[in-house]
């Protein structure tokens, strides 16, 4: 079993990669970074995939992978930076807490999801422990992102990044059906999101679509 | 048979005594004034000569203000016919008890009231609604005492209750006394004497029964006086019944013993009426909103009489 | 998904028309472009895919990889298509009176009628898919194709409701998502790779041997996943602006029919979790969502002036009840949840349509410029009274007696727990009689025309679902078909 | 079976009536109709009444609950509540063959009326929780409707939004008190409930709730909110329906959950339940007093009478709890016997406030006067009705009365304390009740129908067309006979109470007929028949001897008035001024009544004016106190709202931190 214990270990590798990456989208304050660390961790999550693919000889999974790697580590970010140019948005990251408690909570996260996957009698069969942890602490991170983040776009990246941990969990559990129909659709999600900051000239804020007066109107106040 | 002849006798005794003993009343309290007076018997004379009268009733009033004076008399001398007089033995008694008195009062105040208002004047009115002020505290006052009554001697029935006492159920009691004092209360309130009324006043900030009766004229106010008198004797019949019972006729009783208890009545309202008259001439009118307070003095007693009860059978 | 073609239904399986015929319509309807002929296309494809759903009583289809009928969702499915098929007729009705106020432009109508194919389509699978893969796609393109029907007036407050929507569910789907991925994983000991572990119908035969921790934790991610959809407090803040932006047909749908296609896929996993006796018991994390969501509904009553986003916090309201009783378990409670969700639809459609409706003719959707309904349209407006005052629990009408079980049940098992319950109905109710007798009684106001060249046949046939729907929760408040009751008493059994 | 027929017919009409349309002849047909089921109903009552002993047979219908089903049972309770309802709803129903075309809007009254007769009368012969709470709530619904019958007037749309709130209050207490006596597994059928056992707890937990939900209906203090509310609000035959008869089904459902279902409530509830009662009574009957509208006047006088019946109840349980069962039974046929009176002289009085009403247009005492003359018939019938509410002999209200205090002098022999210190001070309350009755009624027909006429209205009232004075007339009628043959009642009466105490309660132990002597004929006894005869023959006597003496002449003239008439009609006591010396006597501390008079300078032309303030501190501390909370709380959570997404996202995050905490901490263990 030493093969397949060295292939954990660089799944687990790589996945930690992941999440390092996610632990850097949450400190960096300029737009255009966030946007290349984003990158960065799809093309983790790619790997992760690939690997996967060939620990498990599960061809669908390299489909998975395929689009982690054209789509989200290269159709979108160039695809926000286009945004970002054209719509003319403020390129530094506005929060709503300061960083350093950001990445405190996000440290907590993590403790957290640890703390919760520690009593799963682990069973190597399916997914250790540690990848569970690992998705789950990403999972955790991104929407701790979409809610720390005041700019669009940085909670788009938010959202991505959520969704990334999501396909990391599913490539990691073993003979996981759909994986492939799975990432499709995340992929129209996240495509349909993209489509609508552009129609509907999202600048700044992601919640009011720039029109304060709604505000105001929200919810018919009386 | 011999309950049935008792009982005719008793209903046309009261009201051949009524007017006598409220001319009594006169009499002693003119006498105290330092005044000679009337005769005792000048209410007779008063009674036949409205009768005599025409009765002049007003424009505004209705069947109502004609037939009242007739339901009060006919409601109080049927009451007066069901307190024991002279003898516990009339086939009456067990037709109403101490609560159907107290009710069978309330129809003759409920018509005399209605009478008032019925004329549409504003003294009409007046006394209408402080009889029924007073009345309101009056009725649950005697209706303690009757409770306490019943309490005591097990029956709310007056019959009974003078059985009872006279088989010497009871010593002297608390109770008795708060009931008797209360009762007393009610009754002059009840018969619209000083301190509460004022019977020879037409004063219209203190007049309460006149107030009402005050359009009355001829046969009408002969009945609505009539009824004022049977009332009168009435209580003085029940305060002496019960309060002081000796003599009193029970059933079985032969000839010589109706003939006591006839005397022993007469004796009573005449002690009675005197005793009233000189309470009277002793202590002055209230304020109309003082009656408030003399009342829920008397319903008090009455609930203190009740509870005392508990406090002599716990000893 | 290639795998998955040998599974598909045959011509003799009833499901291939359930689910063909919207997919097809759709398509169709994509590329039809006289609005005219699209509403009755629509009208006739929801009545063929009711009718193929009524097949479903003969012969009840064997469960395969991909699609499976059981008494749960087979009375759902009933019920959605049912509700499709009448909401299209309302819908028929209200586009046309819609045109005539030129609200709508040709493109936009194509587009509505396409996607309420396709939205009745993904819930229908969402309801007989047997795999938990397939149901979650199922959902989540049932979210998209709503997003896009709420957005379809372009104001900027459809829009902004459609993308808080948007954004609130696509990320409640996503940690459904990771629940999923946890119910596989917790499975796949036990069941072995591949699609068996997903399949509804293997798992239940295994539930009780799976992971019992991983099972805590999908559980958590799927309420909360699923349980944004089904619009559980404090989850549920897309879903008044959702309903009250959109057109009132899809209003409708959404809160009749969506939600409960949320609840299902929630109810599924209780299901497996309750087989489960090591796992942690659900029952007290869904009675409290289903409290918090009571009273927050009930108290945002009160300060509605809105007319869609009244019904839409009722929608909450009751969500809770359905919520609450299935935390609370038991026959009595489970079977009165079960009935809820019927009800609950049933009715609340049938008041979107009366709400649609009254707010065109009062051209407005404020309810301070609605008055008197009962004396401007007395048939409307009695109709509206007796769905408000279903909605509210009264007898006889059928949410009296989900609510009678469940309440009296509760309160001989948990005093403690019947009376927040009972203060939170009393609460809506308060909120919801008041507006109701603000709108259907007193002066009138004088209604808009604005439908004033809408045909007569146009306000019969709006009017028509409306009083079909109040007919059957009437009924149903009475008599209850015996087929009905064995399959909830059945799915009680199993729901724990 | 009769009664299912005349039932379902009812429901039947309620469909003719929607089709009535403008026609009023069809109205009237509708309501004819409904007379005529409510008099088979009450034909069926009385039948069973009269002849079956025990339970009727029991009817299943394929409805209500899948797994249970409908039950309807006719027994000797459900068929004397269904001879008191219907008595009032055939003359109600007769009453409003003339009285709909004077309605505002018939339509909207017409199709609801024969659905309420038919929801009180399902409720009677309701036999398991569910149909029960299904009739209760058919019955409340359509009352709503009818109070909202005139909704063009806002007051009347408030008092119909209050009066449903708190019918549904009721119906939810009456629900969880149901599934307490049904248990988890859900025997909601009544045989079920009796057999079931209550612990101390849910024992007690049952009377509460069954206080509250039929309390709310029947308006006990402080529930009674909404009474005075809506009662007035609805058209006067539908107003006597609901003050009269609907009040009584509530007692009706108190009755069965305490007496029949509860196997033993504990005695304690007695004096609890009297307490209730006598406030209940005093605060009514003082409510009663000080009010000028004639209807709301009587709606009070209801609160005051359902009081008088709880003390009755009160009692029952008392001494039912310590074994007193006779007793108990007298106690009970008591109460009963204040229902029925009720439920007559009550819908007697609310039609003829309704008749009033239409010859004059007004309510108000302040417009009224002098209409003894113009309305005979309905001064005479009000008459009647007035007497026997103030409970005078020998009318029926009086009977009941003295059975209740019969009852209430032997409460101290029970040997608790509790009854021997709080006896006497219900008592109390009781007779302040009844003396202030009378005050009222004294009061309202004086004002109304004695005097001269207030208002133009009131001199040119006319005449009402018999269908609406027949039913008054035989109303009054009844009055009479119920009082002076109260033996016959009694006797009916112990038939019913058999059940549900266990003993035959012979009303006229030793005396025999017609002599009622609940204990024994040493105890206190009464006959109001020979009281009637004796009486008439002493009043013919009196005009005998008076004639016989005296002349008959009579003169007419002005009134004498001490000396100085005015002839304005404004200088008569008006029903304020009348209720003065009560308001300053009694209402001063309670109700913080407040006088201000304003008298001009002289020379100052201005009128003078007395304004009187009156605060009810149930209504501002208890109802207001409890929608300023709900306002507070709305408010606050209304704030969630107006979020942004981003908050949003918070919230839902919050909610996934919590519950995997949650799980964390739990997996720990």
């Amino acid at each position: 079993m030493a093969i397949s214990q060295i292939s954990y270990e660089l799944a687990h590798l790589i996945g930690a990669t992941v999440l390092m990456a996610g632990f850097q989208l949450l400190y960096q304050r300029r737009l255009f970074a966030v946007l290349n660390t984003f990158a960065f961790q799809a093309v983790a999550l790619a790997a992760a995939a690939a690997w996967q693919a060939h620990i498990q000889d599960a061809p669908h999974l390299y489909v998975t992978a395929v689009i982690a790697l054209v789509f989200k580590a290269m159709i979108v970010p160039f695809a926000l930076h286009w945004l970002v140019e054209k719509l003319g948005i403020q390129r530094s990251v506005e929060t709503a807490m300061s960083i350093g408690w950001t990445m405190m909570a996000g440290v907590g996260l993590v403790a957290l999801s640890i703390l919760l996957v520690l009593p799963v009698t682990a069973n190597a069969a399916a997914l250790t422990r540690e990848s569970l942890a690992l998705a789950m602490s990403v999972v955790l991170l991104g929407l701790l992102m979409m809610i720390t983040r005041r700019n669009a776009v940085s909670q788009v990246v938010g959202f991505m990044a959520l969704e990334n941990g999501l396909i990391l969990a599913a490539v990691s559990a073993k003979g996981m059906p759909l994986v492939v129909e799975i990432s499709i659709a995340f992929s129209v999600l996240v495509a349909m999101t993209l489509f609508g900051i552009f129609f509907f000239r999202i600048r700044e804020r992601f919640d009011t679509l720039d029109l304060h007066d709604l505000e105001t109107w929200r919810g018919d106040r009386q | 048979m011999n309950s049935l002849l008792s009982q005719i006798a008793q209903i046309f005794l009261v009201v051949a005594l009524a007017p006598l003993i409220t001319g009594w009343v006169r009499l002693v309290k003119s006498r105290l004034n330092g005044r000679i007076g009337a005769s005792p018997l000048q209410p007779y004379r008063d009674i036949y000569r409205l009768l005599q009268k025409e009765a002049v009733v007003a424009h505004s009033a209705s069947w109502v203000f004609r037939a009242a004076p007739y339901v009060t008399f006919a409601a109080v001398w049927l009451a007066a016919a069901i307190i024991p007089t002279f003898t516990t033995d009339i086939v009456l008694a067990p037709a109403a008890d101490l609560i159907a008195l107290v009710a069978l009062l309330a129809v003759a105040r409920f018509w005399t009231a209605l009478a008032g208002m019925d004329v549409g004047t504003s003294f009409g009115g007046l006394g209408a609604s402080r009889e029924m002020m007073i009345a309101s505290l009056a009725e649950p006052a005697m209706l303690m005492v009757s409770f306490s009554l019943s309490l005591i001697s097990g029956t709310t029935s007056p019959a009974h209750i003078i059985g009872f006492i006279l088989g010497g159920g009871i010593g002297i009691e608390v109770s008795m006394g708060l009931a008797l004092a209360a009762l007393v209360m009610v009754a002059i309130a009840e018969n619209g004497r000083i301190p509460i009324d004022n019977p020879a006043t037409h004063l219209e900030l203190t007049m309460v029964h006149e107030a009402m009766v005050l359009e009355y004229s001829g046969r009408h106010l002969a009945l609505m006086e009539g009824a004022g008198m049977v009332r009168l004797t009435l209580f003085m019949a029940l305060i002496g019944g019960i309060f002081a019972p000796w003599g009193i006729a029970t059933p079985g009783a032969g000839t010589a013993g109706l003939a006591l208890g006839l005397g022993g009545f007469l004796a009573k309202c005449f002690v009675l009426a005197t005793a009233l008259a000189v309470f009277e001439t002793m202590i002055a009118k209230m304020r109309v909103f003082r009656y408030a307070d003399f009342l829920g003095g008397a319903l008090l007693l009455g609930l203190l009489a009740t509870i005392f009860l508990y406090v002599s059978e716990a000893v | 998904m290639i795998g998955y073609l040998s599974s598909l239904p045959g011509a003799d399986n009833p499901l291939l028309w359930i689910l063909g015929v919207p997919l097809g319509a759709a398509g169709f309807l994509a590329v039809l472009r006289d609005w005219r002929v699209a509403t009755w296309v629509n009208v006739a494809a929801s009545a063929i895919t009711f009718g193929a759903s009524l097949l479903l009583l003969r012969l009840r289809p064997p469960p395969n990889k991909l699609l499976f009928i059981d008494d749960f969702n087979i009375y759902l499915v009933l019920l959605t298509t049912f509700v499709g098929m009448t909401t299209a007729v309302f819908s028929a009705a209200y586009i046309a009176r819609e045109t005539a106020s030129e609200r709508l432009s040709e493109l936009h109508l194509r587009f509505y009628h396409s996607m309420y194919q396709a939205f009745l389509f993904t819930m229908l699978l969402a309801l007989t898919a047997n795999n938990t893969g397939v149901m979650w796609v199922a959902v989540e393109s049932a979210t998209l194709t709503t997003v896009l029907m709420v957005s379809l007036y372009r104001t900027r407050e459809a829009i902004e409701a459609a993308w808080k929507y948007f954004i609130l569910c696509s990320v409640g789907i996503g940690l459904a998502l990771f629940g999923t991925t946890l119910v596989y994983l917790a499975a796949q000991p036990v069941m072995g790779d591949g699609a068996e572990a997903m399949a509804w119908t293997m798992m239940i035969k295994q539930a009780h041997a799976f992971q019992p921790d991983l099972m805590n934790l999908a559980f958590v991610f799927v309420l909360v996943g699923y349980g944004t959809k089904v619009g559980l407090a404090p989850l549920h803040s897309w879903l008044p602006d959702a309903h009250a932006e959109g057109p009132t047909p899809i209003s409708a749908v959404l809160s009749g029919l969506l939600l409960n296609v949320a609840l299902y896929a929630l109810l599924r996993f209780k299901m497996l979790i309750s087989a489960n006796e090591n796992a942690l018991t659900p029952g007290p994390l869904l009675v409290m969502m289903g409290l918090s969501s009571l009273f927050l509904a009930a108290f945002m009553l009160y300060r509605r002036g809105d007319i869609k986003r009244l019904f839409a916090y009722s929608s909450i309201e009751h969500m809770g009840v359905i919520t609450f009783a299935f935390g609370m378990g038991g026959a009595l409670a489970n079977f009165a949840g079960l009935m809820h969700m019927t009800m609950h639809s049933l009715t609340k459609s049938a008041i979107f349509f009366a709400v649609g409706i009254i707010s065109q003719n009062a051209g407005t959707k404020r309810i301070a410029d609605i008055r008197g309904l009962t004396s401007s349209h007395p048939v409307l407006g009695w109709g509206f009274v007796l769905a408000v005052l279903a909605i509210a629990g009264m007898p006889p009408m059928g949410v009296f007696m989900s609510e009678f079980l469940v309440v009296s049940s509760t309160f001989a098992r948990q005093p403690l727990l019947a009376i927040p319950l009972v203060l939170g109905l009393l609460l809506a109710f308060g909120a919801l009689a008041s507006r109701l007798q603000m709108m259907a009684f007193g002066e009138p106001t004088k209604p808009v025309h604005a439908h004033a060249r809408a045909s007569t046949l146009s306000s019969i046939l709006a009017l028509t679902p409306l009083w079909v729907h109040m007919l059957l929760v009437l009924v149903a408040g009475l008599y209850l078909p015996r087929e009905l009751v064995e399959w909830f008493q059945a799915v009680a059994g199993i729901l724990g | 079976m009769l009664i299912a027929s005349a039932l379902s017919a009812l429901l039947a009409l309620a469909l003719l009536g929607v089709l009535a349309g403008g026609e009023m002849w069809r109205h009237r047909v509708v309501y004819f109709c409904c007379g005529l089921a409510s008099l088979v109903l009450l034909a069926g009552g009385l039948k069973h009444l009269g002849t079956t002993p025990g339970t009727g047979p029991e009817v299943v219908l394929p409805i209500g609950l899948p797994w249970m089903q409908a039950h309807f049972r006719l027994d000797n309770l459900s068929a004397l509540f269904m001879v008191v309802v219907n008595l009032s709803t055939a003359a109600a129903s007769f009453y409003g063959i003339g009285y709909c075309s004077h309605l505002p809007e018939p339509r909207r009254v017409t199709p609801f009326f024969p659905l309420f007769l038919f929801g009180m009368n399902a409720v009677l012969i309701a036999d398991d929780a569910f149909m029960f709470l299904v009739s209760w709530e058919f019955m409340s619904l359509a009352s709503w409707l009818l109070v909202l019958a005139d909704h063009k007037k806002p007051e009347n749309r408030s008092a119909a939004m209050i009066y449903l709130m708190m019918a549904t209050f009721g119906t939810f207490c009456l629900l969880t008190c149901f599934g307490l006596l049904a248990g988890a597994e859900g025997g909601y059928s009544f045989p079920a409930m009796r057999k079931a056992t209550l612990d101390s707890t849910a024992g007690f937990l049952v009377v509460a709730l069954a206080l509250l939900g039929a309390g709310s209906k029947a308006g006990l203090v402080p529930l009674h909110a909404w009474l005075p509310l809506a009662h007035p609000a609805a058209p006067s035959h539908v107003s006597a329906l609901m003050s009269g008869v609907m009040t009584k089904v509530a007692l009706y459902g108190l009755i069965r959950i305490l007496f029949d279902l509860h196997g033993q409530v504990p005695w304690g509830w007695g004096p609890a339940i009297m307490v209730i009662g006598g406030v209940t009574a005093v605060l009514g009957v003082l409510y009663a007093v000080l009010q000028d509208d004639l209807k709301t006047l009587l709606a009070y006088s209801t609160v005051e009478n359902i009081g008088v019946v709880m003390i009755g109840l009160g009692l029952a349980i008392a001494f039912k709890g310590s074994g007193e069962n006779m007793l108990a039974a007298l106690a009970l046929v008591a109460g009963l016997y204040h229902i029925v009176n009720h439920s007559i002289f009550k819908t007697l009085l609310f039609l003829s406030a309704g008749a009033v009403i239409t010859a004059t247009g007004h309510r108000d005492l302040g417009r009224l006067g002098g209409l003894l003359k113009r309305m005979p018939w309905t001064g005479a019938a009000t008459l009647v009705g007035a007497a026997a509410i103030a409970a005078l002999p020998p009318l029926n209200g009086f009977v009941s009365e003295w059975l209740i205090f019969q009852s209430l002098f032997k409460g101290p022999s029970l040997p608790h304390w509790a009854m021997k210190f709080g006896v006497p001070v219900v008592g109390a309350m009781l007779a302040l009740a009844a003396a202030l009755a009378a005050a009222c009624f004294v009061r309202a027909f004086g004002i109304a129908f004695l005097g001269r006429p207030r208002s133009r209205e009131a001199a040119e009232a006319h005449q009402l067309p018999y269908s609406m004075r027949l039913p008054m007339a035989a109303l009054a009628a009844l009055c009479i006979v119920l009082g002076a043959m109260p033996v016959t009642v009694t006797d009916a009466l112990s038939g019913v109470v058999f059940p549900l105490t266990g003993v035959h309660f012979a009303v006229s132990s030793d005396l025999g007929w017609p002599w009622l002597s609940p204990v024994s004929s040493t105890r206190g006894s009464y006959s109001g028949t020979v009281l009637v005869m004796v009486g008439l023959g002493l009043f013919a006597v009196t005009i005998l001897l008076v004639h016989g003496f005296g002349t008959t002449r009579v003169r007419r003239a002005d009134a004498w008035d001490c000396g100085h008439p005015e002839d304005i009609p404004e200088s008569q006591y008006t029903g304020q001024s009348f209720a003065q010396p009560l308001r300053r006597v009694f209402c001063s501390s309670l109700f913080g009544a407040r006088e201000t008079v304003r008298m001009p300078e002289p020379g100052d032309m201005a009128p003078a004016s007395l304004k009187v303030r009156l605060i009810d501190p149930i209504w501002v501390y208890l109802y207001l106190g409890i929608g300023r909370v709900v306002d507070f709380i709305a408010d606050r959570v209304n704030r969630m709202q107006f979020l942004t997404v981003r908050r949003y996202l918070l919230m839902m995050f919050a909610t996934l931190v919590f519950m995997l905490l949650v799980v964390a901490v739990r997996q720990q263990k």
